[in-house]
């Protein structure tokens, strides 16, 4: 029997909010699991697309994204391309086969220190559910056969995939 | 007695769980209320329930089933939503009366109640529904009234003449084409609803 | 073109309410407006099939949505149904509403839908009560411009009832505590109308028939309030509210020792008058409370504008009701 | 180089549409310079060579290798092992070979889907035995082997080590014959070569750089299809709602296609460090959408918001990753639980 | 192999760490396991942000040659600041430290004691190739102008610049209004002491109008802020009075001879009248009228000019031909003391207001109590004369109530008993008091509860469910009769009364968000003004140099607003002294040769910091106006923008540090190639 599956999470938060509600989730000390691991952004707005695709690609299960409720950006309207970047980002990932619970975003004010643990706990649910990600085994050979079907007997091929 | 349950029962937001997985469609807001009274001011029906809204919800979160479930407030719910679109919290006040019809049927708790004969209305009425696809007053009328109001039921049949001689009353049913694809259909929703959660977005906020 | 909906009756326009059926068929092509019916539609289950199971209420419903939705309309509209019955009406949008706010109650509806061959996708069918249709669609000014008997000298009392304002799960058109559609659109057929402060209260709905006792009492207070405007008819849009109001008078005048004799009138039995309509199309004579007394103080003058009362020089200024309100003369 | 001392050059298509040929020939009168420079050693398109004659040469005999195509199947694989052994320099010529370019948006499906919609869900096949592709076929004569066809298309450089890499679908004849200058300058003037690795033949900036057309702060309410509207002339294609990967391509083609008001379709791939294209235009499309809210609205109405306007982008993925899908970070689709519904043929498992 | 040489100390914080995270085995870890990713040294400590903790910092960096110093402890919000201190004191560049938080996201979260030492393990690897990748960086200074702004003239704004001005620096008040005074001259009575609140508020109101520091700007709108802290250029429109102020003594002979009444809705709140050429009240600072355009006789049809006829002064001080000014000066910082609307109270139709002519709202009752309003103090209905015997006041009116405003009013507990008070003394009316709560929280107010009960006002408890004037039992014709669960006895109640009085929410302004957007601050989700920290910095704002005091902060009554307008005024006067102000370097910029001019970012920066230069045909970004965000860096399709701090760079070596620790399986697992930092 393998141990359980327990995903890593990658979770990308705002300075402002989602971060300072991490830290109330801690200073109410509200217990989460510990599959997720936070980096710190100045705000949601920051978050580029293709540091969700770096962290599923390089072995995150999953990735949770976190900023300021629409209407409360310290930056003022940045968490509404944020909203948008997101929208465009899980239909293209959803082409790509990754389930939607793999990636989502959530609001969480500086306040919500309590919600975003519950947050946190179902989304480590869900993945943990879905199973491994494993992108590098998607993208190795998948089944491709080594290229000596062709001419087997041949030297020169022998050769070359040496 | 409401004591002795909570001292050895369960835990005594139990039952509202169960009232908000059991209301159909998104969050009910159940947990919300602050026992401001809207609803209650605002009922019609209000002077003549037993329990408020309010005073059931407080009832409910304080795990007291059986007396909610006895109570004739559901019954006496006259679905005019003026609770739900006055209500602060946005609580989904008649759906929640629907549900606790429903929890009190099955609990069998609503003979309990001063509106004992409440549910045999609603399950009379649907019970033309099931097998014509459509509502029959007649029908409805003679049926229900007879079995419980057999006093009253002779005004009520003086106006149910009316209504025939008015040409405002069917003498017989009507049945729709398709009533074998909706008993079907209704067949198999009364079998998925078996499932926990089957309705709901459940849960607290 | 005529505009194109989908017309959903529900049971009681079948009977009970069939004057409110006859006279919106017959009001209908005067605003240009052509109902197709919902092919072999079913119970909306009222207020009552919700009560008992819930999953089954709404696979009821979603039966008539999966059906609307399937039946093509050509002419626009496509995805719009008439339900002049107000608890019809808040079913159907209830169910599409609350089919959109919870996926899974979606799936386990179109599982049972597909129990017999149907689905419905949430969100894909506009419920629309016929007074909307005919105060958004049509509109005032083009109603106006087809009334050929005004009704002057009938004082209306417009009664809403519950359920076209409340809770809106589609989208309210008009306001749940005080509406005043209705009463604009009776203020264009040339009737007086009175500022029923109790429009938009509860008939009673299935009380009278779990307990009389309480419906009584509802109706009495409409009543009562009629009565004190000096309504000469309370209009109405809902088959409930009228078969109440107008079934239980009587009863009402038994059990309270009142004497109220105010005819309960579908609002579209009054546009099909003023639209010169003959009134053996509207449905008239099928209300218990006869209403003949009433629409013979139609007059062919407007009646004179009362005075306004002067305010006394110390009084102090009246806050302007929102815009859009229409004042009353009471 | 042999005796007649003349540099050779070869040029190998693996899985492309032979467009990036038609472009090397269209570099005109220069060709000839390229005949008079150059001895063919291995040219299928234009002249008879013989697998067993590139076999033949000694190790680095080819002074300068051309390749298109992306690598698609097994065959592909072997021939670039193969040409890479005897050239010297390895080129990834053009969009496939550079990034898998449109064989690689297979990709995003299964090798079986991809069969089944080459010969079997077509409305223009015909095959009635349903008939598929097999790597052994027994003929009385024997057995017959094809290529066996990959489940991901890769890009050259994701299965040999590639000097130098010219992009474009094609790349565009001007910028071919300027590479082939700086190679034969180096090969017969001693010229220096440029370091390894980098791309030839394409500009440093963005498209919108060699753009004509007028650009301004950019608020697009949706997108359309290039058959929905007619541009206005002039104007920035991106501003009036058309895709338009130009923001998010390496310059280097003069900007054609929205010249023409067609916007670009981003062959050139990303710019350098930008790293994943479809990514990059992504965030810059969502960017400039023109749906915000206001402080108070409902959240869930604002997401609906977005999402209306979201679905005026038709398959983003194939969009934002038409050229680039075999080098983007995630280089293909996840199939495992598409394979898993769909039966395969036994032979191919 | 590194060319960094790091130090990474892990703090134990007490037990408050160390009781679930193995501190030792995490810096014994980094130690070995992180030697090759540039770790030299790596310790841990009982109290890391103890100046003994802070003195090991220092001492490696001098003894060892560290270039980079990764802490393990609280949260960055704590002690960032603490240890860059640390180690510039040690003469390394303060952003060359990295603090990572391993106790509010690791310790105080987890239980597992396995997982979160492993936890603890990648977070610590995060910051360590993330600051491999930090550049030293020196603050932004910027110089500040020693003028300030204040917008609003209420009692939060006349508290801020008489403070300032005191202190001898320049203040420039706007008001749109013609007078400053705001709410508080409104009200007759204030809580809980019952002063007159013109007595107190007069006063002070002289002292700005005459202040020689202060610039009194009324009947003006501040149009545009451009710049940022320390030098904003403000541009100021000063709407035509049409009278000259160089000439006008305020005798007030123009409104006594204008022919025109007009409803005032603003300071008489719709109960009284005022002249199209007028002073909103007696007392108004500056003393000077103004004509209202749209009501004058002369400007809408061409004649009458009796105030100009009338005007005893040479020359004439009514000027038709007055144009609006256009007034633009420089300030350093910005207070914004904007205050509240009231609640529309025809949105909540069952409460009958506007259609029953006995409903009035709170301010209309602060008016009907004023001596100076239109009943000169006397409390009587709709017609002017009739006293009420009973009156109800029904609280949370538009407050805490999700269909229209969520959140308590602060101020209408307090108030309502206010009314209750003011009823029995003036009147001797029954009082209904009809509330959810009774909130009185402050000094004295829990007293004033008391007292009002000792008054004898009744209090229901239960929200009202509507007023109505549909009589259903006898002894309520020609009643208001208010229907309410009176919950404490779970019964519904109709209580007849003569009038009612809706204690109405306080609204942000219903130009809030504009409001904001021009002075490029945040408006929450219900549309008042953000602040910095809601605890530990109430007056500051998310944008340097701007402040905010009052009301458009959220609800609150006078004690409250008045506090707020001293605190914001403290805080500039440290600004002024300061003369200069460090700003954090964490700004984005355009790597010019790599845009291509596609202007896809033009329109994403909220403070105007990124600008396309038509010459060069490149966009440009101006690092002092930047904040940081980071969203055009986000979006830029050419990766032409990075930010310093934030750079792609930085948070993907983060990210690989993450990943580097799988929480499952102890050892180092190999980096993913995706994911390799080049």
């Amino acid at each position: 029997m393998s141990e359980p599956f327990e995903p890593v999470i990658i979770g990308f938060t705002c300075n402002w909010c989602s971060y300072r509600a991490a830290d109330l989730a801690g200073t109410s000390r509200v217990k989460y699991p510990p599959n997720i691991r936070l980096i710190r952004l100045m705000c949601s707005g920051r978050l580029d697309p293709t540091f969700v695709l770096k962290a599923l690609a390089g072995g995150a299960d999953g990735v949770l994204i976190t900023g300021c409720h629409p209407g409360e950006c310290h930056y003022l309207e940045q968490n509404y391309k944020t909203l948008r970047r997101f929208t465009l980002l899980r239909r293209t990932l959803a082409q790509f086969g990754i389930e939607p619970e793999r990636v989502r975003l959530v609001w969480a004010s500086a306040a919500e220190g309590a919600r975003l643990a519950v947050e946190i706990g179902k989304m480590v649910e869900e993945v943990r559910a879905l199973g491994p990600l494993n992108w590098q085994g998607v993208i190795a050979d998948d089944g491709d056969p080594p290229i000596a079907i062709y001419h087997p007997q041949s030297e020169w091929v022998q050769g070359v995939a040496a | 007695m409401v004591a002795q349950r909570s001292a050895a029962g369960p835990a005594p937001g139990a039952f509202m769980d169960e009232v908000i997985a059991a209301t159909p469609g998104g969050a009910s807001h159940l947990e919300l209320c602050v026992q401001c009274g809207t609803c209650g001011g605002s009922c019609p029906s209000g002077p003549d329930m037993e329990h408020t809204p309010r005073h059931l919800f407080a009832m409910i979160r304080a795990g007291m089933k059986e007396e909610v479930l006895r109570s004739n407030t559901p019954w006496y719910c006259v679905s005019c939503y003026y609770c739900m679109v006055r209500c602060p919290q946005e609580i989904h006040i008649t759906d929640i009366m629907y549900t606790l019809k429903r929890m009190a049927i099955k609990e069998g708790l609503y003979r309990e109640s001063s509106a004992a004969d409440a549910p045999d209305f609603s399950e009379t009425f649907i019970d033309f529904v099931n097998n014509y696809g459509r509502s029959f007053e007649l029908g409805l009328a003679t049926r229900y009234h007879l079995r419980h109001h057999p006093l009253t039921a002779v005004r009520k049949a003086g106006m149910g003449l009316g209504m025939v001689r008015k040409g405002r009353m069917d003498l017989t049913p009507k049945r729709i084409n398709g009533i074998e694809q909706l008993q079907a259909i209704l067949a198999k929703a009364r079998e998925l609803g078996a499932e926990d959660g089957a309705i709901s977005q459940g849960g607290r906020q | 073109m005529s505009a194109k909906y989908g017309y959903y009756p529900g049971c009681s326009l079948e009977r009970n309410a069939i004057a409110y059926h006859q006279s919106a068929v017959a009001v209908a092509p005067v605003l240009d407006i052509e109902f197709v019916e919902l092919d072999d539609w079913n119970c909306c289950g009222a207020t009552e099939y919700i009560a008992i199971d819930v999953l089954p209420a709404y696979a009821l419903v979603a039966r008539n949505l999966a059906i609307a939705s399937r039946q093509k309309l050509s002419g626009g509209n496509q995805n719009q149904v008439v339900a002049p019955c107000s608890a019809c009406f808040l079913n159907l949008s209830k169910v599409d509403k609350y089919m959109s706010d919870a996926p899974r109650l979606a799936a386990n509806v179109n599982t049972a839908l597909a129990a017999g061959g149907l689905s419905y996708k949430p969100g894909s069918v506009r419920v629309r009560h016929l007074l909307d249709i005919v105060v958004n669609d049509v509109g005032y000014d083009a109603i106006a411009a087809k009334v050929q008997k005004p009704l002057y000298g009938l004082r209306i009392a417009p009664y809403y009832g519950c359920l076209i304002v409340r809770p809106g799960f589609q989208g309210a058109f008009d306001d749940p505590e005080y509406p005043m559609s209705l009463d604009r659109l009776m203020g264009t057929l040339g009737t007086t109308v009175v500022d029923f402060p109790v429009k938009a209260h509860c008939c009673g709905g299935h009380m009278t028939q779990i307990s009389e006792q309480v419906a009584l009492e509802l109706i009495r207070q409409l009543l009562q309030n009629a009565a004190e405007y000096e309504a000469d008819a309370i209009v109405t849009l809902c088959p409930m509210c009228q078969l109440n109001l107008d079934g239980y008078q009587e009863a009402v005048n038994r059990h309270y020792g009142t004497k109220y004799h105010i005819p309960i009138l579908y609002f579209t039995q009054l546009m099909g008058l003023a639209f010169g309509l003959p009134a053996a199309t509207l449905g008239f004579g099928k209300e218990f409370v006869d209403a003949a007394a009433a629409l013979n103080k139609i007059g062919v003058q407007p009646p004179p504008k009362p005075k306004k009362e002067r305010a006394g020089k110390e009084a102090l200024p009246m806050p302007e009701m929102a815009a859009g309100g229409l004042s009353h003369e009471s | 180089m042999n005796a007649n001392g003349k540099p050779k050059l070869a040029m190998y298509w693996a899985s492309a549409c032979g467009g990036c040929e038609i472009s090397t020939l269209n570099i005109g009168e220069h060709i000839l310079t390229v005949d008079a420079v150059f001895d063919l050693a291995f040219f299928p398109c234009i002249a008879d060579f013989k697998v067993k004659d590139v076999l033949g040469y000694p190790d680095g005999y080819i002074d300068l290798c051309l390749i298109n195509g992306a690598i698609r199947n097994s065959e592909n694989e072997e021939m670039v092992r193969l040409l890479r052994r005897k050239s010297k320099l390895l080129v990834a010529f053009g969009s496939c070979a550079y990034e898998g370019c449109i064989p690689a948006l297979s990709n995003l499906t299964t090798r079986d889907a991809t069969l089944r919609a080459a010969y079997l869900d077509n409305p223009s096949i015909d095959n009635p035995a349903g008939t598929l592709p097999q790597p052994h076929t027994a003929v009385p004569e024997g057995d017959l082997e094809i290529p066996f066809f990959y489940h991901t298309v890769k890009s050259l450089d994701q299965v040999v080590d590639v000097d130098y890499t010219i992009p474009g679908c094609p790349p565009e004849p001007h910028q071919i014959w300027a590479v082939l200058q700086v190679v034969v300058a180096a090969l017969t003037q001693g010229g220096s070569l440029p370091p390894k690795g980098v791309l030839l033949g394409a500009g440093s900036v963005a498209v919108c750089e060699e753009c004509a057309l007028a650009k301004h702060e950019k608020a697009v309410a949706r997108f359309y299809r290039p058959y929905q509207i007619r541009p206005e002339p002039g104007l920035c294609l991106l501003e009036q709602g058309l895709i338009c990967m130009g923001p998010a391509t390496l310059s280097g083609c003069g900007a054609l296609c929205p010249q023409v008001g067609m916007g670009c379709r981003g062959c050139y791939g990303p710019l350098p460090g930008a790293e994943d294209q479809g990514m990059r235009m992504l965030t810059a499309i969502a960017s400039i959408l023109d749906v915000s809210g206001r402080p108070g609205d409902n959240e869930l109405d604002l997401e609906r918001k977005v999402e209306a306007a979201a679905d005026t982008i038709v398959d983003p993925a194939g969009t934002f990753y038409r050229f680039s899908m075999a080098h983007s970070l995630l280089r293909r689709a996840r199939t495992d639980g598409v394979e898993a519904a769909v039966p395969q043929p036994a032979v191919w498992s | 192999m590194s060319p960094e040489r790091i130090g990474v100390y892990v703090c134990h914080c007490g037990s408050n760490i160390a009781a679930t995270v193995d501190v030792e085995e995490v810096a014994l870890w980094a130690s070995e396991e992180l030697g090759d990713r540039g770790v030299v040294v790596a310790r841990d400590y009982q109290f890391m942000c103890s100046s003994l903790g802070q003195e090991l910092i220092e001492a490696d960096i001098k003894e060892q040659g560290l270039t980079r110093v990764v802490v393990a402890a609280c949260s960055p919000h704590l002690h960032e600041r603490t240890f860059r201190t640390a180690c510039k004191r040690a003469g390394l560049n303060p952003f060359l430290c990295e603090l990572v938080s391993i106790r509010e996201q690791v310790s105080w979260v987890h239980t597992d004691r396995a997982a979160a030492t492993e936890k603890a393990m990648a977070v610590v690897s995060g910051g360590v190739e993330r600051v491999t990748l930090h550049q030293p960086l020196e603050p932004l200074h910027v110089p500040i102008h020693p003028a300030t702004l204040i917008v609003g003239g209420g009692i939060a704004g006349i508290q801020a610049a008489l403070e300032i001005a005191d202190s001898g620096y320049p203040v420039y008040l706007v008001e749109r209004e013609p007078s400053i005074g705001g709410h508080m001259a409104q009200f007759d009575k204030t809580f809980p002491t019952l002063d007159c609140s013109a007595c107190i508020l007069t006063p002070k109101m002289v002292d700005v109008g005459g202040h020689p520091n202060v610039t009194l700007l009324t009947w003006s709108e501040v149009e545009r802020v451009d710049g940022y802290v320390g030098s904003f250029t403000v541009t100021v429109r000063k709407k035509a009075r049409y009278v000259d102020e160089s000439v006008c003594t305020g005798c007030g002979i123009c409104t006594e001879k204008c022919p025109v009444r007009v409803l005032d809705n603003t300071y008489e709140a719709g109960l009284g009248y005022r002249k199209a050429v007028y002073r909103p009240f007696a007392q108004a600072v500056p003393k000077y009228p103004v004509i209202d355009r749209e009501n004058c006789t002369y400007f809408q049809r061409g004649k009458c000019k009796a105030c100009q006829l009338f005007c005893p002064t040479h020359p004439k001080a009514i000027d038709f031909e007055q144009k609006d000014e256009i007034l633009q000066f420089q300030v350093g910082n910005i207070i914004l003391a904007t205050g509240y609307d009231l609640f529309d109270c025809r949105r909540i139709p069952q409460y009958g207001y506007a259609r029953l002519a006995n409903v009035f709202t709170s301010l209309e009752f602060e008016r009907l109590c004023n001596a100076a309003g239109p009943t000169g103090g006397k409390i009587v209905l709709r017609d002017g004369v009739t006293e009420p015997a009973t009156v109800g006041i029904i609280h949370c009116v538009g407050s805490r109530d999700h269909n229209y405003n969520p959140y308590c009013s602060n101020i209408c507990c307090m108030q309502s008993l206010k009314f209750g008070h003011l009823v029995k003394e003036r009147t001797g009316a029954e009082v209904f008091n009809f509330y959810i709560d009774i909130r009185t929280a402050f000094k004295d107010y829990d007293e004033f509860y008391q007292r009002v009960l000792e008054d004898g006002v009744h209090f229901v408890r239960g929200r009202v469910a509507e007023v109505t004037d549909a009589a259903r039992l006898p002894g309520e014709e020609g009643k208001l009769i208010i229907q309410v669960e009176d919950t404490l006895l779970g019964k519904q109640r109709r209580i007849p009364v003569d009038m009612v009085v809706l204690s109405a929410a306080l609204q942000p302004r219903q130009d809030s968000t504009e409001v904001a957007y021009t002075f490029g601050i945040a408006c929450s989700a219900n549309g008042w003004f953000i602040e910095k920290h809601p605890k530990l910095d109430p007056v500051a704002t998310m944008t340097e140099g701007i402040f905010i005091a009052g009301a458009c902060q959220g609800p609150k009554d006078i004690p409250a607003s008045v506090a707020q307008g001293a605190a914001a005024a403290a805080r500039v006067l440290g600004r002024i002294h300061q003369k200069e102000l460090a700003l954090e370097p964490v700004r984005a910029s355009i790597i010019a040769e790599r845009c291509s001019g596609c202007r896809i970012c033009n329109n994403l920066c909220p403070f105007n910091a990124i600008s396309y230069d038509t010459a060069r045909m490149i966009t440009e970004i101006n690092p002092a106006l930047c904040q940081g965000c980071g969203t055009c860096v986000a979006a830029c399709p050419s990766g032409a923008i990075t930010g310093t701090q934030f750079s792609n760079e930085q948070v993907l070596a983060q990210l690989y540090g993450l990943l580097l620790l799988n929480v499952s399986s102890g050892p180092v697992q190999q980096p993913q190639p995706a994911l390799v930092p080049a």
